[in-house]
């Protein structure tokens, strides 16, 4: 019969402990900076290797670009289909120059298909969002954008 | 003014009638406030049990959380199944939700019992009246044409049937005790001596599983155990009708928590605080109780159900009761 | 309440199991010389992997067990691997003991997959094969883990690995169908956790089971033309239109 | 005990057509036993056979399992599991996959243990090309997996409880759950699917205090393990349900293949972390827990058990951890050497084994995955036979099965 009296026991005791309940729209979760949300892309670093568009298992990227009279790749078209990506990071692993990352957005609930193509605006919109979030994770633009200059010009 | 009130003595005039009139609709709507708070209160307390804040947003401390729940059922579509029994299945959640509040009627909420009657035969009124709400279930299950809505129904007139017995029996010793199936010369006699959850110990422990199973809740929710049958006999009901059934439920949980008081607890009788207090107080005691076991049981399976309420709630009920007739007869 | 329930819990440390299971993996348990550096399974033998290559290079029915055939080295031959050439003998070994229980013919290849002894038998022979196994004193192939079949364009392949839980021996066990009305005795009377896994196959491959008790579709819903892991198999849903962007640029 | 409403035109009871399985076995139906609760024999009642179609969206059939139940009043004559609701062809996908690209796939087999499917799959493809992994990753893996497994358990107590009606435990378990998801979170960014695992090694290092986070988890984990031990295993009616309920010996175990938790709680000490030995499970101390009746109380107290000695490994493991890198020498793409290859490991339902036939590409020619579930699935008929309706849920929730991965 001392069973149960155990059980209830344990929950009267919960009664009085601190709730973990998160209020959610609210209170953001605290996410860390190796989280996996939606991806955030750097125009400015592609190179267009396309590394990325061939490692992804659903094939779910599409980039284009063209080569600029220095004969470097620019990147001029850059899509992510949202209905079959399934944030498995390894697009970002691939990247040789870090131009795709990933972010801390993981709502992904929209109202029509059309808003899962996320094109590179979209996508370079959610980098600005994420370094005005975060300045202390994103290493300056400028910095990153200066290296990569020097190299090529050497 | 007060002879208004003491109607229950006098002949029956028309300020009599209206005064009549009033008390069941104030009793109406005191019960309904109290069942809306229950619902919050046990998801609430369930909540925090389980490390949860329960619900929150609609109105301060989602203090609004069940009626907009309830206007919601009210405004849904009520929807019959095609191949439902259509009479009986609209006509289920009826006879299940009026004995409940009919049962009403005799708890004596406090020490002049306004509002309700002293009726010589109280406790048996309230068995017999609570006993016709199976039927409602059993019609609403089997009206449904579903066949986890039948199972449930079954069950529900199966287990209900069974703990009626052990149920009543362990009422009997109170009876016994207090010379009287009034409820409230039962709370006046209890306010004289000691409360009968003292000498009836063991008749209010069978009173208490009893009870628990009457109301169908954990451990013992079998007609609506969700992980069995999904939802049990309500399964096909919407909207209202499922509100009805809803409302069936707690109205019960506060008249049983209401009995419990008055039979075991002394009622309203309490020092200090006044009677209506005490009553709550008691009466949401019980009610808490209620919403514990619910944080804590899983659910009893069927045939134990019914053997543990034969072989075990019975026989202990039978002997409480024959003891404390020989006690009485002694004494 | 309780107490009197509760589990044997046996404190061992590793390495001491051996009331139930010697140490080392199945297969394992050959050259002396690497056992010592048997960490992980298999992952420190050495790296050539050639000679595993025969049950899927040799398409020849070989009715005599002839472990020379097994590889035919096309660059400069590597040496031997042990982990190899001990499943090797091994799978000769089980073959002799099964042989005086099995009719004449009932063999067509002993070899290794990887690290791990391997019959190929008579189709007809298949279910004859697990039961004389599972009987098979000091064998005793009581468990089957794995089993399953692999479309290789000119035929089917059935391929069940079996494990003695007494022993540790792990044999892998093979046979083959033509792919045109694919039918292989069921192993269900011997291994009744085969069912389903015959039943996938049978859906998914359309390899027909005969004896089997419940030989219907699992994964796909009874209606379903073809069998998807066969390698010709086109997905209907992808020869229409689909809207499906980036699938190539 | 229903009795059935006579009619010819509304017979609730009655499927239109019965299914395959209902209409194959109907001679053994015949001469039920009688109800296994010493209730008057079957026959003396007037009833009718009912099917019931439990799932595939049923509370308690942990996903989209459906059971077509062919029911005499509440006494089970027959089950029969229909599954593929949730089959998305992962074998076949994963033809035309790499062997990288294969790993966010096995992430969603049993999406309750991804760390070890990631295992699994990483350790075959080892085991084919004969990579050596580094120390460190090793133990970062094995670490991960254990703690997978306590989030595994930890579901399937919660779970297990709450189709037996009670609600708390799962709650409970859910946040015991969210603090190793949050580590999880931590060092591979996402909570359930982690894709966390690379063929050689690992695809992160751990972060900053990470470990340490893992060294306080250990005993407060141990805190809760006892709470639910005095919160579930002396509740009378928990004990009442699960006592006795769906036993199976060893030998019915070994023929069908069962293994897992399921396996052990028939008294047989098998557990491929020993019997197979795998990764470096070798130098740790652990005990292999097994049960004494093959009931259901065993297979929910041997989770608790497991998840003991899982803290046990995950200590000893913070203890050893060496320095150095996370990923071994891999090659820029992965090409298995044609051949077959099998490896199983101990998931946490059981043996996950992958087998791989190679052709010398970059993909495999063929991918098997040997699934626990599925596997364990087999047996339900046979246990759920002459059981009473209420036990089904009782049984079936023991044998705890993951839908994604019986599916595949």
């Amino acid at each position: 019969m001392l069973g149960f009296l155990k059980g209830l026991s344990v929950t009267m005791g919960q009664l009085p402990k601190k709730k973990v309940t998160l209020q959610y729209p609210e209170v953001m979760p605290e996410l860390p900076d190796r989280f996996r949300g939606v991806h955030r892309f750097i125009p400015d670093l592609c190179i267009v290797c396309n590394q990325c568009a061939r490692i992804c298992p659903t094939d779910c990227i599409t980039l284009s670009g063209t080569r600029d009279e220095n004969r470097k790749m620019h990147i001029d078209t850059f899509d992510i289909n949202f209905e079959i990506c399934i944030l498995c990071d390894l697009c970002v692993e691939v990247c040789p120059t870090d131009a795709i990352l990933m972010s801390d957005t993981f709502e992904l609930a929209v109202e029509s298909r059309d808003h899962l193509k996320l094109d590179m605006q979209w996508l370079t919109e959610s980098e600005e969002e994420y370094e005005e979030k975060y300045p202390d994770r994103v290493p300056s633009l400028d910095a990153v954008l200066g290296e990569d200059g020097a190299e090529v010009t050497e | 003014m007060p002879a208004l009130w003491l109607w229950q003595h006098g002949p029956v005039t028309w300020p009599h009638v209206l005064v009549m009139i009033l008390g069941a609709i104030v009793t109406l709507a005191v019960t309904l406030g109290v069942v809306t708070y229950t619902i919050y209160a046990e998801r609430k307390v369930i909540g925090w049990m389980q490390g949860r804040i329960g619900p929150n947003r609609v109105g301060p401390f989602g203090l609004l959380q069940s009626f907009a729940d309830i206007f919601k059922l009210l405004i849904k579509e009520d929807i019959v199944p095609e191949k439902a029994d259509r009479s009986l299945f609209l006509l289920a959640p009826i006879i299940a939700f009026v004995p409940s509040f009919m049962t009403l009627a005799v708890i004596p909420f406090t020490m002049r019992h306004i509002f309700t009657a002293d009726f010589g035969v109280g406790l048996l009124y309230y068995l017999a009246l609570s006993a016709i709400t199976i039927h409602g279930v059993m019609l609403g299950g089997w009206a449904s044409n579903n066949k986890y809505a039948l199972i449930g129904g079954m069950r529900s007139a199966a287990q209900m049937l069974s703990y009626e017995v052990p149920l009543g029996m362990s009422l009997v010793g109170v009876a016994l005790m207090s010379g009287s199936l009034n409820l409230n010369h039962i709370v006046l006699a209890q306010s004289r001596t000691v409360w009968y959850v003292v000498p009836q110990i063991v008749g209010f422990c069978v009173f208490l599983v009893a009870a628990t199973a009457e109301l169908n809740r954990t451990p013992f929710d079998l007609p609506e155990a969700e992980s069995e049958l999904v939802a049990g006999y309500h399964v096909e009901y919407t909207g209202f009708r499922f509100a009805f059934f809803m409302l069936t439920e707690y109205v019960y949980v506060f008249a049983m928590g209401c009995l419990a008081a008055t039979l075991f607890l002394g009622g309203w009788s309490g020092p200090f605080l006044p009677g209506w207090l005490w009553f709550a107080i008691k009466v949401f005691a019980f009610i808490f109780f209620q919403f514990w076991l619910r944080a804590t049981m899983p659910r009893i399976r069927v045939d134990q159900l019914m053997s543990f309420s034969w072989k075990v709630l019975l026989p202990i009920a039978m002997l409480n009761l024959v003891g404390t007739a020989i006690v009485t007869t002694l004494w | 309440m309780t107490e009197d329930r509760t589990q044997k819990t046996e404190s061992s440390p590793p390495s001491s199991e051996a009331a139930v299971m010697p140490p080392a993996a199945p297969g394992m348990t050959g050259p002396p010389d690497a056992a010592s550096a048997a960490s992980t399974a298999g992952s420190t033998a050495s790296a050539d992997a050639a000679p595993e290559k025969a049950s899927s290079a040799k398409t020849s029915a070989a009715t005599s067990p002839s472990p020379a055939k097994a590889a035919p080295p096309k660059k400069a031959p590597p040496p031997p691997n042990p982990w190899v050439e001990a499943a090797k003998a091994k799978a000769e070994e089980l073959a002799q003991a099964l042989a005086s229980q099995l009719p004449n013919g009932w063999l067509e290849e002993v070899g290794a997959v990887h690290h791990q002894p391997m019959l190929r038998v008579r189709k007809q022979h298949f279910p004859a094969v697990f039961r004389a196994a599972h009987a098979l004193p000091s064998w005793e192939l009581d468990y089957l883990v794995c089993y399953t079949a692999t479309d290789y364009k000119e035929h089917l392949e059935v391929v069940a690995y079996v494990e003695s839980t007494k022993f540790g021996h792990m044999v892998c066990i093979k046979t083959r169908t033509e792919r045109e009305a694919a039918s292989v005795p069921s192993i269900v009377s011997v291994h009744p956790g085969a069912n389903w896994e015959e039943r996938e196959m049978f859906d998914l491959f359309g390899i027909e089971f005969t004896g089997h008790p419940d030989l219907r579709r699992i994964m796909m819903w009874d209606e379903y033309v073809g069998h998807p892991l066969r390698k010709d198999f086109v997905d209907p849903s992808l020869t229409e239109e689909v809207n499906r962007d980036g699938a190539d640029s | 005990m229903a009795l059935i409403p006579n009619g010819t035109d509304r017979e609730p009871m009655r499927s239109e057509k019965g299914s395959a399985a209902a209409q194959n076995s109907a001679p053994a139906a015949q001469g039920h036993a009688p109800m296994p609760y010493g209730g008057p024999a079957v026959d003396d009642i007037r009833m009718e056979e009912m099917l019931l179609n439990v799932g595939p969206q049923h509370p308690s059939t942990h996903g989209v399992l459906r059971l077509l139940v062919r029911a005499r009043g509440e006494t089970i004559v027959e089950a029969d599991p229909v599954i593929g609701y949730l089959h998305r062809g992962t074998e076949k996908l994963a033809e035309n996959l790499q062997y990288t690209q294969i790993i966010p796939y096995t992430d969603r087999l049993d999406y309750l243990a991804s760390m070890i499917n990631n295992y699994a799959l990483c350790h075959t493809v080892e085991t084919a090309i004969d990579l050596e992994v580094p120390e460190r990753a090793e133990h970062l893996r094995v670490l991960v997996m254990e703690m997978q497994r306590i989030a595994s358990h930890l579901l399937f107590i919660g779970a297990y409880l709450l189709d037996l009606g009670a609600m708390s435990p799962f709650l409970y378990a859910f946040q015991e759950r969210e603090r190793i998801v949050q580590l999880f979170n931590r060092i591979c960014g996402a909570r359930l699917t982690y894709n966390y695992m690379r063929i050689g090694g690992v695809k992160y290092d751990a972060p900053e205090g990470w470990l340490d986070d893992v060294r306080d988890f250990v005993p407060w984990m141990k805190g809760k393990l006892e709470m639910y031990d005095r919160l579930i295993t002396g509740n009378e009616i928990f004990l009442n349900r699960v006592r006795g309920i769906g036993v199976f010996d060893t030998k019915t175990a070994l023929a069908y293949g069962i293994s897992g938790v399921n396996l052990r709680s028939t008294g047989m000490r098998w557990d491929l972390r020993r019997n197979r030995p795998y990764s470096i499970y070798d130098r740790f101390e652990f005990d292999i827990p097994v049960g004494q009746h093959g009931d259901c109380f065993d297979r929910y107290y041997l989770h608790l058990l497991e998840m003991e000695q899982s803290l046990r490994i995950i200590e000893q493991v913070l203890a050893q951890m060496p320095d150095g890198p996370v990923l071994g020498k891999v090659p820029k793409i992965i090409r298995v050497p044609a051949g077959e290859y099998y490896c199983g490991v101990e998931g946490a339902r059981g043996e996950l084994g992958f087998y791989i036939v190679a052709d010398g590409k970059d993909k495999p020619y063929r991918l098997k995955i040997r699934k626990p579930s599925f596997v364990n699935l087999q047996l339900l008929p046979e246990l759920l036979r002459g059981q009473s309706l209420s036990n089904l849920i009782a049984i079936l929730g023991a044998v705890d099965i993951v839908l994604g991965e019986v599916d595949a």
